[in-house]
């Protein structure tokens, strides 16, 4: 009842550029940009990741200096984030666990906002119309329903199957391999099949749900599970930008098209800890983590990158700046971050405020100034 | 003006919420051409659709997870849960989701959501259909919970709730649902929402309902007044917020109340309502608050839920104690 | 986005016996009686059948006339509680839902004790280990995480894939085509696939939760969804006993072996109401009914029993003579259904009462003697 | 005879419970080889192996409603939940069918079951891992409800809630966990699991705690001590069924009463327990009982936790407000 690694295995694993950068073709899934220019393309994906990566190593930081309560750490999916963040449009919309920073970051939103979440000065309060990229979930798989929802609105606009790529909408819904098994995702593939909504099932398995590795939760591969509710699933090397990019892209024109949902299983490896509370060590080999070491997703880009003589050193350095520049606005913009007011919460609750609250902020007013006061 | 019964109420008054705003959609098990299992949404996908009057999968949690999806698009789910029995599954996505989201995000996300339960007892039911979960819901912060105890406030609180940018458990007690008309003037200007109001005038006792009791409170009332003594009764209407000031007034008057729910008295309403009146009213009080509620066991077989549910002697027996205090 | 008919499309539909009574060959399932005498147990099962539609059709009028609150009615349904009931042994265990009055028949429970169930005087407190039965479950899909967890005591219990015909035990959760969406029922997969845990999941297809046809579930058929969850799932003609039988024998083996779930789907028809205050004729169109009469699980065996000269007349009418006996007792036993003592309610909250309950309890005895005092 | 946490305490309870009883299970997420977040079953797994120790699949519903099946082969499940806010998708599970199996039975099917929550706030987490869900439980007829605060009832309860045939919901004040270490006499007679207990003895104002709070009340009490005002402080442990009797004695004696816990103030434990006082000892109350507990709002970020949680100076102020009536 064990897996098969299908990085050995090949049957149902995209992959487009191998561990040691080298591209190779796949029958369905090929790696298009259009009219840009794909060396420019493959470049600003390198850029992306390296600085996303500069963002989780910050934020690791920062929460061991105790700036931050916790951090729940990307370290090796780079290219999972990277490679479907870029593929989607604008108007599209994505519902994120608790560890898409990558995504974020294609989405345009301040990473402080992400900070602000796990410094404990507010719980992920960012517009998520803003950037089309919904709030952090943290209870597992509740977003999934959400996502479906969503989509099902898109279809009520009229926004699915027009043909009109500025109107076309898909919907990306992220989860993990652990969150496969609550009711919440199962029900979210029931209700988008049942509806044709235009989801595209963005599960990152990263091997393991905190302690648990994946054999506990299926003893197939996880893009099969898209196989008992009638819709497609795909598996790709989550390690991988480039085919991350083409599958992604496919899945997403075939949901705008009005095709349904699509299940994307991104193959991919959690290299760091759970969270930045977690002790990998009581649980997993060190081989393990080695193994994946060969297999990172920036090494093998910019493998490729040199290699093909499509960026030089000071193109890296540039790179490398810029990621330092990153950090150090991170660091400073953290520790900078204004702790809300207490009363402020009473405010926050319901969209009309009701007397009771007004009554309680006001109660609660009166004794902290009772306290001024006494000073 | 005609009579109406409350399940022709609610019916007329989802009708006219989804004329009035194309945004707004029905949703739940069997809201279609079935119309809901007590016909509430009787012939509403005829007349605005399938993509506006959806029936789901058999999901709970589908539901309400999708109707947050669904908000969040700018759309206005009135979510049908089929008994309250059948709301627990759903209960993580109210809780966590429903009513935190504004919390969570300062409110830039709004939760324009309604979700309709037919609740309590008296129907001879089945186990898990004649639940009364009001406490869970009024305890959790970021839910608004109010029902409905006849049909001209069915009319005009559904749209209402309907029309609130903040989520709404809108408990609708199913044991009424066709038992008695009343004249329904759609032109009245209706109470606001969050508000309670006196049911009936009086004197010597506040008797305080909701929903199915309010009728039970109103004929216990009645039975004293034949036996001479003057009994307010408060219609709660809203239960989170709640809406405590008449009752106030009242116990201040009175010196003595009686709250009455079917749910279990353990943690019910009850309890809330003893605590706020003893803290605000403490001075005037005569006796301490009492209360009729569920026994603390679960609802039991139909052929003694009678004997389980407070009915008229089990509250004017809570009157005559509170008096002889 | 249509469900093919699968009576018509044959793959994967295992039929052992058309609605005209001819046998007909299956090459992986055959109808297997061991060193019983075929007829004898065909007989069987045809009695089976009829007496099970008795007590459905009696336990129906008794609510018409007022002695039962409501009736979940199975008529269409008994050769799929029949075939599957007759093929479990005594040690496996049964989590039915709401409407498998057959298979109680079957397990040897006395369906008084269904009757007061749906007469309001208890719900449904038969003994489960009597008849290793568990009590109805009226809460969709609630009761596959009991089967599965059960099963999962089966195993620590060292009673599966010993080889042990009178050890080996297989435990068996019933749901319906609605109940395919719940996330219990998804999860219920995850869990037993995860542990191989010996459960055979017996889906009644019965085509309609309440007004819902199944095209709102699932948008292919059912029995694939188990291809999600990397166990085997087979469809068969739940109005064809033999069929059933045979599939439910094949499906017990293979749990009770240890080789983890399987997922049986008994494609049949609710031919009745939902329930006695359903009315189908708002969302169903009467030839519908019409046609799945045509296939009537009853009337197959005896168009077979008949032409094979299997059983004559006076066979048939002793059949009917132990209905009418059944019926009668039925009739006579509900109305003698004695009405619960209020005050047990608060006996049963507990096994270990609490003080807080007793003294409930006894100011409730003492209120309801004050009255009588009063008379 | 050693000093111990509250965490090291639990963990040898669960480990005597599998000892003596080896229908005894242990299951939930990452319970194994991590021996959970919390490490509470640490080593387990190790040494009961992996048929008695459990990694679940990620699905709370599905640890509780195997953990039934479980039961009603003979076992007797431990659940753990891994923090408060995730024990919602397995509500349903709980609250129909935990809770109501050995009543739908008449005892024929009986439920014993553990199901171990981490709960409350004050630990700096993000959404989910701070709250208090007692009430929604104590609401349920059919579940008990317990919580510890200190290491000696850890060791003891935990082991008293296996060997229950009831379900029961043991709530671990997380926060306590590696506070504070207790003297643990294994080979002492504990109290029964179903009891509260004087905490500190004192006369002029009754505080009642539990769980988190209990340390929160005693500090209360020894600076109230300091300014020459007597505090008795209860600690329920028990919160379904309640345990009132300490407490009603001692607001017989002292005539006032506080009552302090994290979870939201409106429809919490305290409002009960108000509601209770009130009935029972109305004419010894000099003032109202007052509650101090998490505000009406959903449990705000770690910056501010603090604020909203109750503290020495909110309790000393609802102290100096009951004495002040
Ligand atoms: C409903 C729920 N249960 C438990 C948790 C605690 N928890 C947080 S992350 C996690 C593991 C998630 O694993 P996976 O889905 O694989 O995502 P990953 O963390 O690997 O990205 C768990 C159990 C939670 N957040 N929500
Ligand atoms: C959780 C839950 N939601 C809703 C219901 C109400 N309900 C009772 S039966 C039913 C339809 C069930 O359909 P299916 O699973 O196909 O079983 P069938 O009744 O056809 O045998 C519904 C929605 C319920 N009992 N439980
Ligand atoms: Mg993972
Ligand atoms: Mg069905």
């Amino acid at each position: 009842m064990s897996l098969v690694d299908p990085a050995r295995a090949g049957e149902s694993f995209i992959q487009l550029l191998t561990p040691e950068g080298e591209r190779v073709t796949h029958p369905d899934y090929a790696f298009d940009v259009g009219t840009a220019d794909e060396a420019e393309v493959i470049r600003g994906f390198y850029r992306d990741m390296v600085l996303t990566r500069r963002i989780d190593v910050e934020a690791t930081a920062l929460q061991r200096h105790g700036e931050l309560g916790i951090w729940t750490q990307l370290l090796g999916q780079e290219a999972a984030q990277i490679g479907c963040g870029r593929a989607l449009r604008p108007h599209d919309y994505v519902f994120p666990t608790y560890r898409e920073h990558g995504v974020a970051y294609c989405r345009g939103l301040d990473p402080l906002h992400i900070l602000s979440l796990f410094r404990g000065v507010d719980q992920g309060a960012w517009d998520p119309n803003a950037h089309n990229f919904a709030n952090y979930t943290i209870v597992i798989g509740a977003q999934t329903l959400h996502a479906t929802g969503y989509a099902m609105g898109v279809q009520r606009d009229g926004a699915v199957g027009t043909g009109d790529p500025d109107r076309d909408t898909s919907v990306v819904a992220f989860f993990g391999d652990g969150a496969s098994s609550q009711g919440d995702v199962n029900e979210s593939f029931i209700f988008a099949a049942s509806y044709n909504a235009p989801v595209v099932f963005f599960c990152q398995n990263n091997q393991w749900a905190i302690s648990e590795p994946i054999e506990r939760q299926s003893r197939i591969p996880l893009y099969q599970r898209a196989n008992g509710f009638g819709f497609p699933g795909v598996r790709v090397d989550g390690n991988d930008v480039l085919a991350v990019h083409a599958v992604t892209q496919a899945a997403l024109q075939y949901t705008r098209e009005g095709n349904g949902p699509m299940l994307v299983e991104a193959y991919t490896y959690r290299m760091g800890a759970h969270t930045t509370t977690d002790d990998p060590t009581r649980y997993r080999m060190s081989e393990e983590v080695e193994y994946w070491k060969l297999r990172d997703p920036i090494a093998r880009v910019k493998a490729y990158l040199v290699r093909q003589g499509l960026a030089d050193q000071a193109w890296f350095d540039e790179v490398e700046r810029e990621a330092d520049e990153i950090g150090a606005r991170l660091r400073d913009g953290c520790r900078a971050l204004p702790d809300p007011n207490p009363l402020s919460i009473f405010d926050q609750v319901y969209a009309e405020q009701t007397t009771e609250l007004a009554d309680q902020r006001d109660g609660f007013a009166a004794y902290l100034e009772s306290f001024e006061g006494a000073r | 003006m005609s009579k109406v019964t409350l399940a022709k109420a609610l019916n007329a008054g989802l009708r006219k919420a989804m004329d009035n705003d194309p945004k707004v959609l029905v949703m739940g098990e069997d809201v279609g051409k079935l119309g809901g299992v007590f016909r509430i949404t009787d012939g509403l996908q005829k007349d605005f659709g399938e993509d506006r009057v959806i029936d789901s999968p058999l999901a709970e949690s589908g539901i309400i997870g999708t109707a947050v999806g669904l908000a969040m698009r700018g759309y206005r789910p009135v979510c049908e849960i089929q008994f309250d029995g059948f709301v627990y599954p759903a209960y993580d996505q109210i809780v966590s989701q429903v009513a935190k989201l504004h919390f969570r995000t300062h409110g830039k996300v709004k939760m324009p959501m309604v979700i309709r339960i037919p609740y309590g007892g008296g129907i001879g039911a089945v186990e898990h259909h004649s639940e009364s979960p009001e406490a869970q819901f009024a305890h959790t912060p970021g839910l608004k919970v109010v029902t409905c105890s006849n049909p001209v406030d069915g009319y005009f609180m559904i749209q209402q709730a309907i029309a609130s940018d903040d989520p709404v458990i809108f408990l609708e007690p199913k044991r009424q649902y066709h038992a008695d008309k009343a004249e329904l003037d759609e032109s009245a200007t209706p109470l606001p929402l969050h508000a309670s109001r006196v049911a009936k005038a009086g004197s010597e006792v506040t008797l305080i309902g909701y929903g199915p009791t309010v009728k039970t409170c109103l004929q216990a009332a009645e039975a004293a007044a034949g036996e001479g003594r003057s009994v307010e009764v408060i219609d709660l209407r809203t239960l989170s917020p709640l809406d405590l000031g008449p009752t106030f007034d009242s116990v201040r008057r009175t010196g003595r109340a009686v709250v009455v729910h079917e749910a279990h008295t353990n943690l019910g309403m009850g309890a809330e309502i003893s605590a706020r009146i003893t803290e605000q009213c403490f001075y005037s009080l005569e006796a301490p608050v009492l209360r009729v509620g569920g026994f603390d066991t679960p609802y039991p077989p139909a052929r003694i839920e009678e004997e389980y549910l407070p009915d008229l002697d089990r509250v004017l027996d809570a009157v005559d104690r509170s008096l002889a205090f």
